[in-house]
């Protein structure tokens, strides 16, 4: 069944025809080639798949594009303000060396910046580690995510993010 | 995941004429089971039923001493609400332990409540609070709405609009997570209300069910020295690789107990 | 997956042995049972559809009756395929006694399922194999033997006396009474019609 | 260079910006244009003979292009994969090699087993093809259970290795160890179980593959961490493409931990199948299909014996095992268990006889190959929870015990009874820091406090070493290897003077980008901003071997050494004729020629556009550009080493293990950058702890259906699974490359499962329990406190 979709993705309206099974991350990677979101499991536990809709991080993975018919999108590539301005969480992440492969952080990345907002840029090591119950990372341990996060959290709040 | 129809009606009277129309069609709430399951192919519906639109579905509020919740409302929204913070602090607890964060953002009660997985969380919190489920048609008390493996009271086509759940003196969850998925190995909600205490166990049998010899103990002396000899047969308990029947049995001793310790904190 | 048990049919044994060669009997009982065929004396072949919760399969394949001993009992094996949901397939042995008036059947279950449904619902299959089960019992019982008293029809071999006040102080006394075994010879009938 | 960014800086890393703003490219990422998509049909049976295989009617299905099954490969004439490391058994018979069929023929051998490639218009109509497809199988009894697989009347998975054995192979000599025992005032034996693993980076297997029909070229995108062997064993093996034919090209990949190194049916059938459809084939695994046919690891039984004098010197060490190959012989399947496994039961110690017997079996099983330290995970496992028995049963402290045994410092380099002569170390300093870290002397008060809570507290040690930059080609030749182990890199310097190294290495997390920039960075004095590394691509870099076994930097970065060393030769050379000097008298420094004694210089970016330009040139001593190779074997192994040390509690109620603290000490040898070297051990650390807590393989013991198929029952490490480590690093430099580096992306897998086994027993011990297998879940630690508390009552 073929059904027409629109929604906001990264503050551009954009808009498709998809068969109504179509996924969220679907439409995002192969309608609008952004492929910045990615699939990493089918039982939407890994977490690589996070946008943001509607200011909610959600699996998109596990969300038809038509329920996110008139939403509003963030995926990671509307992050950045510029190539060279990254969004404080991306910025904390390169500094905390919380990447290795990098296939997992475009969703934890997402995870984490919802994270700071729920919980008032105030966070620490435990909430961290609870929090990030629905992203899985192979290469770092978590480690470094951890710190990353816990460093963005104030940063963001200064940057007013 | 194979093709199908996709109905978004805005009332629940729509949803409802869909899926009766239809009986091939299922309803979606927040898709956490559906979706994952339609992708793995274990599942064809002709018609998939969105009530993401139905308004009157959602939102918390309080009806004397109950809390009232749509059945739309989200895990998240449970959560975070200061309403069910103030009146049922220990269901605010649950539903925040509820998946990971992203499912909290989308699943929701009524969908929960209505799939009635055997290691689903709110189950617990609806038998032990004796909540009352409110569907489009009529009322069903906690008791007679969990049927078995999967199954509930609902009716083809029925929806959960609403659960009302009423305050507790004192309550607590406390979960005992499936190493892998997160999902409740073990899961013991107990209360006192006004109508006597409650013990409910999710995760460990095919259904949810009540402990009623915890229940009575508690009912004389409501500490978790009262019930530290009771124990629960292992027979007819879910087994699988993280946890055989006897483990169960033996964890919801264990979480029964620090469940009563923390209702009492 | 093995699973024996017993379970007490108030009929007897001969009654109860030619229900379960009785594809009406057998298609009545088996929850979800589409059709039920007999293709020979000892072959049926059979489509049943399974819900169990989320998950929805049509499973199509054939029951082969072997080791007819009437009314001591028989051997049924056979296997089902749930398209992408996998496969079921398996054996059990069946044993009629008389017990008085009643007749005690016992059940030696070898199942196994494959495929998706073991790959990603492990943690389910028991439990589905147990509520089938009940369902396919219940009615089994209700129609050959008439309506149990309720206690009386305790008699898994696994869980004597502590399963009954287990299953009491749940208060759910029904699913427990069928016993862990039976579950999966209906699953195999399930998978397998 | 500056301190800020050379060697042994920490320097961000260049490749973050693609990753964090979502232009990174990984094989699914790749448009192109008018592509179709390929579905694999797997077998849902270990054990199956083929009776009937027929697609007709899924090749009427709408939107199929093409269907290929194992028949079509026969006809074809299309080769079998490979197994590319020849393992000689005790008899000196080279090791049993049963065929591997890209796709199954007349018989499916594991749940997972290719049986046929469906290419659609789309993924959807790929699958529901697919689905159409009806396969007769005729289910076979399945061999699944690894420790009766010799049993007579186990199953038989080849004819070609009748008895499931693949080999029965051995090292040292068993009649001294035997009398070394006799002799012995203390013996301690074990028994355990090395777990079987699921390698599960986190982006899936995939490939994609198109032909060009004018130039008879292919394209293969592969998620592969060694495009160049890849090409190779694709070519000379199994497809026949010429080499020069075939362009292998990993771009960015999303971790392999090892499993991303082997050729498997897939990727060979997408390549294949290209110039059949003739448009471009993807396919991506679905995370089923990668816990289903991925390569798995580890899966050892394994029985030793430590054979002690009173006073807890080590007197000789035997050990017998049985590793599981899986279903088919994966690329280096048969080099894991013995040559990277039983080479390294020394440990860091100085035991004088050491005997191994390893039998590698055949099950219905996934192929089991290398995954993140490759059998000295295994191998530590084994020297380090028998050591630890050992001090518990003799009363010995654990860190005593070891330092007892220790190889001195001034005792190298060492030559081990394994094989395996240790080019540098120096134990002690490592074991007192890691103790002075974790607070060791601490530990008892923390462990009655712990139990006033109810907790039962433990603390493990685990001293590893690993021998890993593999390898000298002189020395794995003579082993069976099939290629050398050097590797290569170019400097090709740009007229405007920015560069670009070729490296056959790949990075698929590991931080090339970075840490080789840096390299070039030290040696040559470029800004990080103008240097460009080029890896996974066979059309753009040199032949090379690839990244696994820790060999990147040791050797890799050798290779990249060795080139800047011919960049300088020959810049000093043009340096000279600018500067009117004498080569002798030009020295380099900081990216500047200088003549030696005066304040005449020349900067290399001159240099270097003089040597493309060159008016003003020694153009009859010096060939004009600057491009340089250089290809790098190395002397020996690597050798890094360390202690770990894991305390943890236990709630003896739930069975819930809480790791508490950990702490590691590290001799890498020089360190290029510390920040990407703790990162690897983090990840290290973590996956072993996931092996001994968490992480397990469940094979059904009479289907073979795997029942730990998705994340719901295989138990990922998750960030609440553990504390923040402590990290700590000696320096021993390595004596034999040019960097002075050892390896250290395995290192932390490597010593983890038993620091935290030994923690487990160290604190169960005193409830009674006496061995705990891996995983030690919730479930495992209850049963076995239950165990002990039925046995005590008894």
């Amino acid at each position: 069944m073929s059904i027409s979709v629109a929604m906001t993705v990264n503050g551009k309206a954009v808009s498709g025809k998809v068969e109504a099974r179509t996924l969220l991350v679907q439409f995002l990677r192969e309608h609008l080639g952004m492929t910045g979101t990615h699939v990493g499991c089918d039982t939407s536990q890994c977490g690589a798949c996070v946008v943001d809709v509607d200011g909610k991080s959600v699996k998109s993975c596990t969300i038809l594009a038509v329920q996110a018919e008139g939403s509003k999108v963030i995926t990671i590539e509307g992050l950045a303000e510029s190539p060279d301005k990254l969004h404080p969480m991306q910025e904390a992440f390169r500094e905390n060396h919380a990447l290795q492969c990098g296939f997992c952080t475009p969703g934890m990345v997402m995870s984490a910046i919802d994270m700071v907002k729920r919980h008032n840029y105030q966070l620490d090591e435990a909430t961290v580690r609870r929090e990030l119950e629905g992203n899985l990372c192979r290469c770092t341990g978590y480690h470094n995510i951890v710190k990353a996060i816990l460093a963005a959290a104030p940063a963001m709040k200064s940057a007013g993010v | 995941m194979y093709d199908f129809a996709y109905h978004r009606p805005k009332s629940v009277a729509d949803a409802v004429k869909l899926l009766k129309d239809k009986p091939e069609a299922r309803a979606i709430s927040g898709g956490m089971t559906l979706i994952p399951t339609l992708k793995q192919r274990l599942a064809r519906p002709s018609d998939v039923v969105d009530l993401g639109a139905v308004k009157e579905l959602s939102g918390i509020k309080l009806e004397g001493t109950n809390v009232v919740i749509g059945g739309m409302t989200k895990h998240a929204e449970v959560a975070t609400s200061a309403d069910v913070k103030a009146a049922i602090p220990a269901l605010a607890h649950l539903a925040g332990h509820i998946g990971d964060p992203q499912v909290r953002n989308r699943g929701t009660i009524g969908g929960s409540v209505a799939n009635n997985d055997p290691a689903a969380d709110y189950p617990g919190a609806v038998v032990a609070l004796n909540a009352t489920v409110t569907t489009n048609t009529r009322k069903i008390a906690a008791d007679e709405f969990f049927k078995g493996l999967f199954e509930t009271a609902l009716a083809d086509g029925e929806l959960i609009t609403s659960i009302s759940f009423p305050k507790a003196e004192k309550a607590a969850y406390m979960k005992f997570p499936n190493p892998a998925s997160r999902y409740a190995m073990v899961g013991v909600f107990v209360a006192k209300t006004a109508a006597g205490v409650r013990v409910a166990v999710t995760g460990a049998g095919p259904c949810v069910f009540r402990v009623k010899a915890m229940e009575d103990a508690l009912a004389k002396n409501f500490s978790s020295a009262a019930i530290k000899d009771i124990t629960i047969p292992a027979d007819g308990l879910n087994s699988d690789i993280h946890g055989s029947a006897e483990y169960r049995a033996h964890l919801v001793g264990v979480m029964a107990r620090r469940a009563v310790d923390a209702a009492n904190k | 997956m093995e699973i024996k048990g017993e379970y007490r049919i108030a009929a007897s044994r001969e009654k109860v042995f030619a229900a379960l060669n009785d594809p009406a009997v057998l298609q009545a009982c088996i929850p979800g049972c589409e059709s039920l065929e007999k293709t020979s004396d000892t072959e049926m072949k059979a489509k049943v559809r399974l819900r169990i919760g989320p998950v929805s399969a049509s499973f199509t394949g054939k029951v082969t009756l072997s080791d007819l001993d009437p009314p001591n009992g028989y051997k049924i094996s056979g296997e089902g395929q749930g398209g992408a949901a996998g496969f079921a397939k398996g054996g059990a042995v069946v044993t009629l006694r008389e017990d008085g008036a009643e007749t005690l059947l016992s059940y030696n279950v070898d199942a196994q399922v494959g495929g998706k449904i073991a790959q990603v619902g492990a943690r389910l299959i028991d439990g589905t194999a147990k509520k089938l089960a009940d369902e396919f019992f219940s009615k089994f019982t209700t129609m050959v033997g008439g309506p149990p008293p309720a206690e009386a029809a305790v008699a898994a071999v696994t869980s004597p006396g502590p399963a009954a006040s287990a299953a009491a102080q749940r208060g759910y006394k029904h699913w427990i009474i069928i016993g862990i075994g039976a579950a999966v010879l209906v699953l195999v009938f399930l998978a397998n019609r | 260079m500056t301190a800020a960014t050379g060697i042994g800086a920490r320097v961000l890393r260049t490749e973050d910006k693609r990753f964090l703003t979502g232009t990174g490219r990984y094989v699914d990422d790749l448009p192109l244009a008018r592509a179709t998509y390929a579905y694999f049909l797997r077998s849902p049976h270990a054990h199956a003979k083929i009776k009937n295989l027929d697609i007709s009617a899924a090749a009427k299905m709408s939107g199929v292009v093409n269907i290929f099954t194992g028949k079509d490969l026969v006809d074809a004439k299309v080769g079998g994969l490979i197994c590319g490391w020849v393992v000689k058994d005790k008899h000196g018979e080279p090791h049993k090699a049963p065929p591997h069929p890209v796709m199954a023929v007349d018989t499916v051998r594991y749940v997972g087993d290719t049986v046929a490639m469906v290419v659609a218009n789309s993924y959807d109509d790929a699958k529901d093809a697919a689905e159409a497809i009806k396969v007769d199988y005729d289910v076979q009894p399945a061999n699944i259970d690894l420790a009766k697989s010799f049993d007579k009347g186990s199953p038989q998975v080849h004819p070609e290795a009748p008895g499931n054995l693949i080999y029965d192979w051995e090292i040292g000599v068993k009649a001294d160890v035997e009398a070394a025992f006799a002799k012995a005032a203390h013996v301690t034996k074990l028994d355990l179980i090395n777990n079987r693993l699921i390698p599960n980076a986190m982006e899936p297997r995939a490939a994609a593959a198109e032909y060009d029909k004018g130039t008879g070229n292919y394209t293969l995108w592969s998620t592969s961490q060694n495009p160049h062997v890849l090409r190779l064993i694709l070519s000379a093996f199994v497809l026949g493409i010429p080499e020069h034919k075939l362009r292998v090209v990993a771009p960015d990949v999303g971790g392999g931990f090892g499993s991303k190194i082997f050729c498997y049916a897939d990727e060979t059938m997408v390549c294949w199948a290209a110039s059949r459809v003739g448009r471009p084939i993807k396919w991506t695994a679905e995370r089923s299909e990668s816990f289903q046919t991925d390569c798995h690891g580890r899966d050892h039984v394994t029985h030793a014996e430590l054979a002690l004098d009173k006073d807890g010197k080590f007197l000789a060490l035997k050990v017998e095992t049985i590793a599981n190959m899986g279903a088919y012989l994966s690329t280096f399947a048969t080099a894991v268990p013995t040559y990277l496994y039983a080479t390294l039961l020394a440990g860091q110690y100085t035991t004088p006889l050491i005997y191994a017997n390893v039998k590698a079996a055949l099950t219905h099983t996934a192929p089991v190959d290398a995954y993140r330290g490759a059998g000295r995970p295994e191998a530590t496992f084994v020297v380090e929870s028998i050591v630890s028995k050992a001090a518990a049963e003799m009363k010995i402290d654990p860190a005593e015990l070891r330092r007892k045994n220790f190889i001195p410092s001034t005792a190298f380099p060492y030559q081990t009874p394994v094989a395996l002569q240790y080019d540098s170390g120096n134990y002690p300093p490592i074991i007192d820091e890691a103790m002075k870290m974790a607070d060791y002397k601490g530990f008892e008060a923390r462990r009655t406090e712990a139990k006033s809570r109810g907790k039962l507290r433990g603390i493990g040690f685990s001293s590893y070493i690993e021998a890993c930059g593999l390898a000298p080609s002189q020395v794995v030749g003579s082993l069976g290897a099939g290629v050398g182990q050097w590797e290569s890199a170019q400097i090709k310097f740009n007229p405007t003077g920015n560069v670009q190294v070729m490296t056959g290495a790949h990075s698929h997390g590991q931080s090339h980008e970075t840490t080789f920039a840096q390299i070039i960075h030290d040696k040559l004095g470029v800004p990080m901003d103008q240097i460009e590394i080029v890896h996974g691509d066979t059309a753009t870099t040199p032949f090379g071997m690839g990244s696994y076994g820790s060999r990147s930097l040791a050797v890799g970065g050798s290779a990249i050494v060795k080139a800047t060393e011919k960049i300088i030769a020959k810049g000093k050379k043009v340096a000279a004729h600018l500067m009117e000097a004498s080569v002798a008298d030009v020295e380099f420094e900081n990216g500047v020629f200088k003549v030696t004694g005066t304040d005449k210089n020349v900067p290399l970016a001159q240099v270097v556009f003089a040597a493309y330009v060159p008016h003003n040139y020694p153009l009859a001593e010096v060939e004009p550009g600057m491009d340089e190779n250089a290809f790098y074997d190395p002397a020996n192994f690597v050798y890094p080493a360390g202690t770990q040390i894991c305390e943890l509690e236990i709630d003896p109620d739930t069975g819930t293990t809480e790791i508490v603290n950990f702490t590691a000490i590290d001799d890498f040898g020089n360190i290029i950058n510390p920040m990407i070297v703790e990162g690897q051990v983090h990840g290290g650390i973590v996956q072993g702890v996931g092996q001994a807590l968490l992480e397990g393989a469940v094979y059904d013991k009479s289907t073979g259906q795997l029942i730990s198929g998705s994340f719901m029952d295989y138990t990922m490490p998750r960030a609440d699974n553990f504390p923040s480590f402590k990290l700590g690093y000696k320096v021993t430099p390595c004596p034999h490359n040019p960097l002075g580096v050892k390896g250290c992306g395995e290192a932390g897998a490597i010593a983890s499962p038993a620091a935290v086994m030994n923690a487990i027993h160290n604190a169960l011990a005193p409830v009674g329990v006496k061995h705990v297998e891996m995983p030690a879940t919730p479930l495992n630690v209850w049963q076995s406190i239950k165990g002990a508390q039925r046995q005590a009552a008894e």
